[in-house]
């Protein structure tokens, strides 16, 4: 029964929830609070930070990585359910499912000899 | 399915194996090519188009249903197939010069076209609403890409994000409507859904269903109420991804239109009324809005939107005809659209951009050879014969008023009067105006040999269209 | 009637669960220090209870009684969802972890896990995904930038390694025909996974590893270039919230690593109880952790990122490959 | 059981929340998600009729549909970032040079 | 079928354009242009002199098949109708090139390539007996006119190449839609003598000869659309506007005969009050128009818009005189106006001024020119001896036995031309010479003799030797008569 599987998913977060909420709501009782403009300054070496943190421009590389991840990923769900019927579906799967891989390792070796891979330090 | 016939199924799709294998390949081998040898990458593409036009015409003789009823490679298929062929091949012809001097003549720039060369291949083959989403998404994704290749230039970045965002949306809604076909007959494959409708073929939520279908494929060829996105992408993209969008992908889109419609799920809901407003809308909007541009680009996305209206009157027709005329409308437009986008893309050649019509003044005078193929295409793209844009719309109004769509008819003719304006307001630059700067047009070998097709085709299917009409009326009856 | 019992079952597994993986941190940290210390030839804690037994109690009350300093410029919802956000994860994915078949209690068989869901593999990387959002909004909403820095890195790394990870354990739902946990220690009662699947064990641990951020995949948190990475700002109670969730990670790795490659509570030789069996190489694996901890340096950044691209990815592919090939080649006659 | 219909308007409601986002919100990156919600509301509508059908078909196409949207988001966001370097700016408004 | 030679005759000047085109030199390529389009009228009075007189059947027929899937085919063919328009245009094709060897001065080849393409087009639509053919011939006349206008005319070219573009497009895309329903009422064909048996509805009739009115309404021009033909003509270059007079508004009239009359009857009839009152005010107010010019090309243009509307009042008279004379008149107009523009293109080549305010005393300076201009503007105004006269006086007679007002109001307009011809004679001619006139003004050299020679010997012909051009019609529009009056009214 399905419902029966996925309660527990919902137990489990209310039960986390609850356990964070209750923590916090003890440690708000007992911890001090007595902030002050310098305590309350982003940690930078003693400094005031300048501008937004986020405002900053990022390395491509980041965005490649996220944009990489989200079609790996996304394929790798092609090859779950693939792996558990491949009994069933037979020598036809097997092709099928490599051709697939096949045009991944395409795409990857494609990414690698274009270097989206090298990450300079 | 067994190996059996999973192999019938890999030979009739073998000219998209062919493609995408070939693409695959060019994709790793180009990152192997030093600088200075990229016609390499002009013949591997075009020697891969080659092929699979080799394998398709072998393959044309019967009809395939191959992939379980998802695929099907059959006389429909293979015209549109060579359209896209004819439409890849001439853009890479005319991309060679043009990418060396915008800097993006990189493999990729030719895998991506080969891409959605096979894309558009699997969207005329596609018979299963799956199959045609499929194909769609590998289109559009590699002309998004395509369409922001000038990294460095802000008009393509900005084309490219609208078209993303834009053609995602219309994804999303053929998508809805797709899934609401689904629920309601619990088939995507076209011929099951037809077989499933036919107790109650005006149950609202159907309509409903079809109306978001065809939404989202017109959207795909730019016609009204999702056309805001082509101009941008026609003007921000490379020229060379322009022509092809306009040709390539836009049959592709009327490929699927074509085989939607030519189902009766379709055809039994009443919705050429829409089509035909569409249609009606399209034309006069991309008409009358090319009157006032400037940019040449610019100018021919909205013609371009108005011979998109002008086709899908034909599909308003309907009928054996209707389609056949929509087929023989696309071929032509390919060669026409094709030859004026050459023309434009050539005199891209130093920082010269060829982009405002003013540029073009008195080019008849240094270059009047040139100027008379401008002068064909151009009356081509208006409709004056014998040039082959006459036989086009000769043949949907055949269409028409042989489906008794008479006053279309007269509304089509008229606003195309219209849409003549536009273009004889160009060769009136070219040819009336006095020249202002001295031309020094990118003539390669190349373009000289993708012009001389695209004038050939467009003056060789005015004077004898026999052919290829019959071409496109077998087509259709073996579709 | 009935299913009042099963919810309350339920409601009991899951606050068992909590309780566990709430408390089980305090003897890990113990040990951690312990190991460390011995590890580098010291004692490790010492001062507080027996052999300073009672260190993370001291180090529990010193957290949750510290100040809750949230920076000024820092958006302040995301800053105090981030934590909950990192925590929960790895809780929630306990919920579709089997420890066992059963056990009967008071002549009622209760079994070891709290659901059997049929796509339980996919669960886990589902929900153990969305950490990634603990961190990316631990690290932004503090507006720092060393948080954002870090928070940045440990988000490619763990996207980067998350791929591998999930490649990694195809093949063995290829061999398990099934993506239930409980199918696949079921399918390990005679042979192990790591017999057929050496490498895809391989590349599941040192994913796991770089998951947990552990040495020698710890950059992000690096305090020596980095402050602490994405949790540079927070303190008190929230930041012992990011720790917990780390060592839930770590438990988590090793459990899976267990069930996917070791037989989970499959024995061998020596008939323990299957619980016990569990355990202990649960145990082993958590105490590999820490080893590496104090065995490994650190990698530098590029090379963290080359080995979860370069190596691992396509030893996962080839993995996948060449099991598909072994296992056609096994069904073909 | 949750009955269909529930599937659908929550489905519908996502769609118009999607469609909304796109035509409204000024940010890119928000009418990204918005795009990913009007996907995503597609996926309801499938999966729920497959289920209603007991045919795989709906799984089939939200999978499809899961992985083609990945890719066209993969490709939005690289335009993106090539539209942030060159300018940088995620407001629809700035974007537009192109008029007409 | 034997020899085809319609095909020659179309094609002749085709292949003289594709020749130019390899050509270098202004001079080779006038040489060449002329060569072709004398070879041209060879050829038609090589026909003529092989024509059958006394029947009304097509004559030297050719079919081939074009389209077949659509039953277009490639049909040529002439009656006596066609005939004498045939044997016009390769008439004013040959004076075409002598009255541009110096007038156009830049890109010569170009413009002779125009030239012979729009006389292949020119015959084209003369000698097609399938519609789809004619309508290509038809269009396809669009782009070469275009050019002639829009490249090498006079400083309003644009806007008049524009305009007349668009009027004659959208005119001819309706008559396009009328073709193709016409294809679908009459049986799938596109022959035009197999659709002139066929019977159509009369609801049918009425939309199709509206949608025919409008194209060749255009071209004639009849008179609420005739607003380009001023612009086209005065911005024209000389060659052109004779093009434009001379066959270029015959076409129309000439659609009227082939395929108004004879397919339609029944609307033919019963419009032909409608289209003798639109005649008779285009006559008159053409001719008024006419009187207010000041430009000479314009008087010229105007004036011919006054004379077309003789033709369609004839044509539409609907009786044999009436008939008759149209086409008499098509082919007179042809020439005389022709000729008209000829003289004004040669005094404009002299002192570059068309305004008749600057001329006077031209008969001091250019005996020859005045005297001929003198020929031509009296066969203008119809005065017996001269071509127009019988013409005229054909369709008068016709136009009175049809329709009293309409008659009127031709007489009406004959009085007008009279009028605004002889004020333009004798400013120009007659009187004190204008200073500038008198310096610099040489007369007609023998080149420009050679142009026009001919025209006077036809306008002298036909004015006092009508019979030989009668008798080629004569047949073919017995026979139209017949069938126009058996269908139209036998219902």
């Amino acid at each position: 029964m399905t419902a029966m599987e996925f309660l527990p998913v919902l137990f489990m977060i209310a039960g986390v929830v609850l356990v964070t909420g209750v923590t916090l709501f003890v440690s708000s009782l007992l911890r001090p609070s007595n902030p002050y403009p310098a305590k309350n300054m982003p940690y930078e070496c003693g400094m005031d930070a300048a501008g937004e943190a986020a405002a900053g421009r990022f390395r491509v590389p980041f965005f490649i990585l996220a944009i990489l991840l989200v079609v790996f990923d996304v394929e790798a769900m092609f090859l779950f359910p693939w792996a558990v019927v491949l009994k069933e579906i037979g020598l036809v799967g097997y092709i099928e499912m490599f051709i697939f891989i096949l045009l991944l390792l395409v795409g990857f070796a494609y990414a690698w000899l274009k270097g989206a891979l090298e990450w300079e330090a | 399915m067994t190996a059996t016939t999973l192999f019938q199924s890999a030979l009739a799709s073998l000219p998209e194996i062919v493609v995408i294998t070939g693409a695959c390949i060019l994709l790793i081998l180009g990152q192997f090519v030093r600088k200075g040898q990229e016609h390499f990458l002009v013949w591997a593409s075009v020697a891969i188009v080659l092929i699979a036009a080799l394998a398709t015409l072998m393959l044309a003789s019967e009809v395939r249903p191959a992939y379980a009823g998802m695929f099907i490679a059959d006389r429909f298929a293979v015209f549109f197939k060579f359209v896209f062929y004819l439409a890849t091949l001439l853009t890479f012809l005319l991309s060679r010069k043009y990418a060396d001097i915008e800097g993006i003549g990189s493999s990729e720039y030719y895998v991506l076209l080969l891409f959605a060369l096979s894309g558009m291949m699997i969207m005329a083959s596609a018979t299963d609403l799956l199959s045609i989403y499929v194909g769609l998404e590998l289109m559009v994704i590699c002309t998004y890409v395509l369409t922001g290749f000038l990294r460095r230039e802000r008009r393509s970045n900005e084309a490219a994000l609208k078209y993303v965002i834009l053609g995602a949306v219309s994804t999303g809604i053929f998508l809805y409507g797709v899934s609401l076909v689904y629920g309601l007959t619990g088939t995507t494959q076209l011929d099951g859904m037809a077989a499933a409708v036919t107790g109650d073929p005006l149950d609202p939520g159907l309509l409903l269903a079809v109306v978001f279908i065809v939404a989202g494929l017109v959207f795909k060829v730019g016609a009204v109420p999702f056309h805001m996105w082509l101009p941008d992408v026609y003007e921000g993209a490379p020229t060379t991804i322009t022509a092809f969008m306009s040709t390539g992908p836009k049959a592709a889109g009327f490929a699927v239109i074509l085989r939607v419609f030519l189902n009766p799920l379709v055809a039994a809901s009443n919705v050429w009324i829409i089509v035909a407003v569409i249609a009606v809308v399209t034309m006069a909007l991309g008409s009358f809005v090319a009157l006032v541009q400037d940019n040449f680009k610019r100018l021919l996305a909205y013609s371009s939107i108005a011979h998109a209206g002008f086709a899908i009157f034909g599909v308003a027709a309907g009928g054996a005809d209707g389609v056949a005329s929509v087929m023989l409308y696309l071929l032509i437009y390919a060669f026409m659209n094709l030859g004026i986008f050459g023309a434009v893309i050539m005199m891209r050649n130093g920082d010269f951009s060829g982009e405002v019509i003013e540029d073009y003044a008195g080019f008849a005078k240094s270059h009047p050879g040139l100027a008379l193929l401008m002068l064909l295409y151009l009356f081509s793209l208006a409709g004056i014969p014998p040039t082959a844009g006459f036989f086009a719309k000769f043949y949907v109004l055949v269409a028409l008023v042989e489906h008794g769509f008479v006053m279309l008819a007269v509304i089509a003719v008229l606003l195309s009067a219209v849409a003549a304006y536009f273009y004889i307001r160009i060769v009136m630059v070219i040819y009336m105006r006095e020249p202002k700067r001295a031309f020094a047009p990118a003539l390669t070998p190349l373009v000289r040999a993708a012009l001389a097709v695209t004038a050939a085709g467009t003056i060789g299917i005015g004077l004898f269209p026999s052919w290829f009409l019959k071409l496109a009326q077998d087509s259709v009856f073996g579709g | 009637m009935e299913l009042i019992v099963a919810l309350g079952l339920i409601v009991f597994k899951v606050a068992f669960l909590i309780a566990i993986l709430l408390l089980l941190p305090l003897p890990l940290t113990w040990l951690e220090r312990k190991i460390a210390g011995h590890i580098q030839q010291r004692m490790g804690p010492m001062r507080v209870g027996w052999h300073g037994l009672l260190q993370p109690v001291a180090d529990g009350i010193k957290l949750l009684t510290k100040e809750d300093h949230i920076p000024a410029e820092a958006d302040r919802f995301l800053f105090k969802l981030a934590p909950i956000l990192a925590l929960a994860p790895p809780f929630v994915v306990f919920v579709a972890i089997p420890f066992g078949e059963s056990i009967s209690v008071l002549g009622a068989e209760i079994t070891l896990y709290v659901s059997n869901m049929n796509v339980a593999l996919l669960f886990v990387f589902a929900v153990i995904g969305i950490e990634v959002y603990g961190v990316i909004f631990g690290g932004w909403a503090a507006n720092s930038k060393y948080a954002v820095l870090g928070s940045l890195r440990t988000c490619a790394q763990m996207i980067s390694y998350e791929i591998p990870m999930g490649f990694a354990v195809i093949g063995v739902v290829m061999l398990a025909q099934s993506m239930s946990l409980l199918d696949i220690v079921r399918a390990q009662t005679d042979v192990w996974n790591i017999v057929y699947q050496p490498v895809g064990f391989f590349v599941f641990f040192v994913a796991g590893l770089a998951e947990a951020q552990r040495i020698p995949f710890d950059l992000s948190e690096a305090e020596g270039d980095l402050g602490a990475g994405f949790h540079t700002e927070y303190s008190g109670i929230r930041f012992a919230f990011f720790m917990v969730s780390e060592y839930a990670i770590v438990l988590l790795v090793s459990v899976l690593v267990v069930i996917l490659f070791f037989g989970g509570w499959n024995g061998v030789l020596i008939p323990l109880p299957p619980l016990l069996w569990f355990v202990l190489k649960v145990a082993f694996f958590v105490y590999v952790f820490i080893w590496f901890r104090f065995t490994f340096p650190r990698y530098r950044y590029d090379q963290l990122m080359a080995i979860g691209w370069k190596v691992l990815l396509p030893l996962s592919m080839a993995n996948i490959i060449i099991t598909g090939i072994l296992l056609g080649a096994m069904a073909a006659p | 059981m949750v009955p269909l219909w529930w599937y659908i308007v929550l489905g519908v409601v996502l769609f118009v929340i999607g469609a909304a986002g796109v035509l409204l919100r000024r940010n890119i990156l928000v009418v990204l998600m918005s795009l990913e919600l009007l996907l995503n509301s597609v996926n309801i509508n499938f999966i729920a009729f497959g289920r209603y059908h007991a045919d795989f078909r709906g799984q089939i196409f939200a999978i499809f549909v899961i992985a083609i949207t990945a890719a066209e988001v993969a490709v939005a966001l690289g335009i993106l970032v090539a539209l942030v370097r060159n300018k940088s700016t995620l407001k629809v408004d700035d974007v537009t040079v192109m008029k007409g | 079928m034997g020899f085809p030679l319609l095909s020659f005759i179309i094609f002749t000047p085709v292949a003289g354009a594709a020749v130019l085109m390899f050509l270098r030199g202004d001079d080779a390529a006038r040489w060449t242009a002329l060569s072709f389009t004398v070879l041209d009228l060879a050829l038609c009075i090589a026909m003529l002199v092989g024509f059958d007189t006394t029947t009304h059947a097509m004559q030297f027929t050719e079919t081939r098949p074009w389209v077949p899937a659509l039953g277009i085919n490639y049909a040529l063919g002439i009656d006596g109708i066609s005939a004498l328009f045939v044997f016009l245009t390769a008439l004013l094709g040959s004076i075409c090139v002598l009255a541009s060897w110096v007038a156009i001065d830049r890109k010569v080849k170009e413009f002779m390539i125009c030239l012979l393409s729009m006389q292949a087009l020119m015959l084209g639509v003369f000698c097609a007996l399938d519609l789809f053919l004619f309508y290509v011939f038809w269009e396809a006349m669009l782009i070469p006119m275009y050019l002639i206008i829009g490249v090498w005319g006079g400083e309003g070219r644009v806007y008049a190449a524009i305009k007349f573009f668009l009027y004659t497009l959208a005119g001819s895309l309706l008559f396009l839609i009328g073709v193709i329903v016409l294809y679908f009422y009459g049986g799938r064909t596109f022959d035009i003598l197999a659709l002139t048996e066929q019977d159509l509805p009369f609801r049918i009739q009425s939309w199709l000869f509206f949608a025919f009115l409008i194209a060749f309404a255009v071209k004639v021009p009849m008179v609420p659309v005739h607003t380009w033909l001023p612009d086209a003509h005065v911005q024209a270059p000389t060659a052109g506007s004779i093009i434009l007079a001379g066959v270029l508004l015959k076409m129309g009239a000439y659609g009227f005969l082939r395929f108004s009359l004879p397919m339609l009857p029944e609307a033919s009839m019963y419009y032909s009050t409608l289209m003798l009152a639109l005649s008779g005010l285009a006559i008159v107010y053409g001719g008024l128009l006419a009187l207010a010019q000041d430009d000479l090309k314009k008087l010229v243009a105007y004036s011919s818009i006054s004379h077309m509307g003789f033709v369609t009042l004839g044509i539409f008279a609907l009786n044999l005189r009436g008939l008759e004379g149209g086409i008499l008149q098509m082919f007179n107009h042809g020439v005389t106006t022709g000729a008209l523009f000829l003289f004004v293109g040669l005094i404009y080549e002299r002192t570059h001024t068309r305004s008749i305010a600057d001329y006077g005393g031209l008969m001091k300076v250019a005996p020859v020119y005045t005297t001929f201009l003198a020929l031509f503007t009296l066969s203008s105004m119809a005065l017996p001896g001269t071509n127009s006269f019988v013409g005229e006086l054909l369709v008068l007679s016709g136009g009175f036995a049809a329709n009293l007002v309409a008659g009127s109001a031709a007489v009406l307009g004959a009085l007008l031309g009279a009028a605004y011809l002889l004020g333009m004679y004798g400013k120009v001619a007659l009187g004190p010479a204008s200073v500038g006139a008198r310096l610099t003004i040489r007369d007609v050299n023998a080149r420009e003799m050679a142009a026009i020679l001919p025209l006077a010997v036809f306008v002298l012909w036909v004015g006092l030797y009508p019979k030989p051009f009668l008798n080629i019609i004569d047949a073919s529009v017995k026979h139209l008569l017949t069938h126009v009056h058996s269908r139209g009214s036998g219902q």
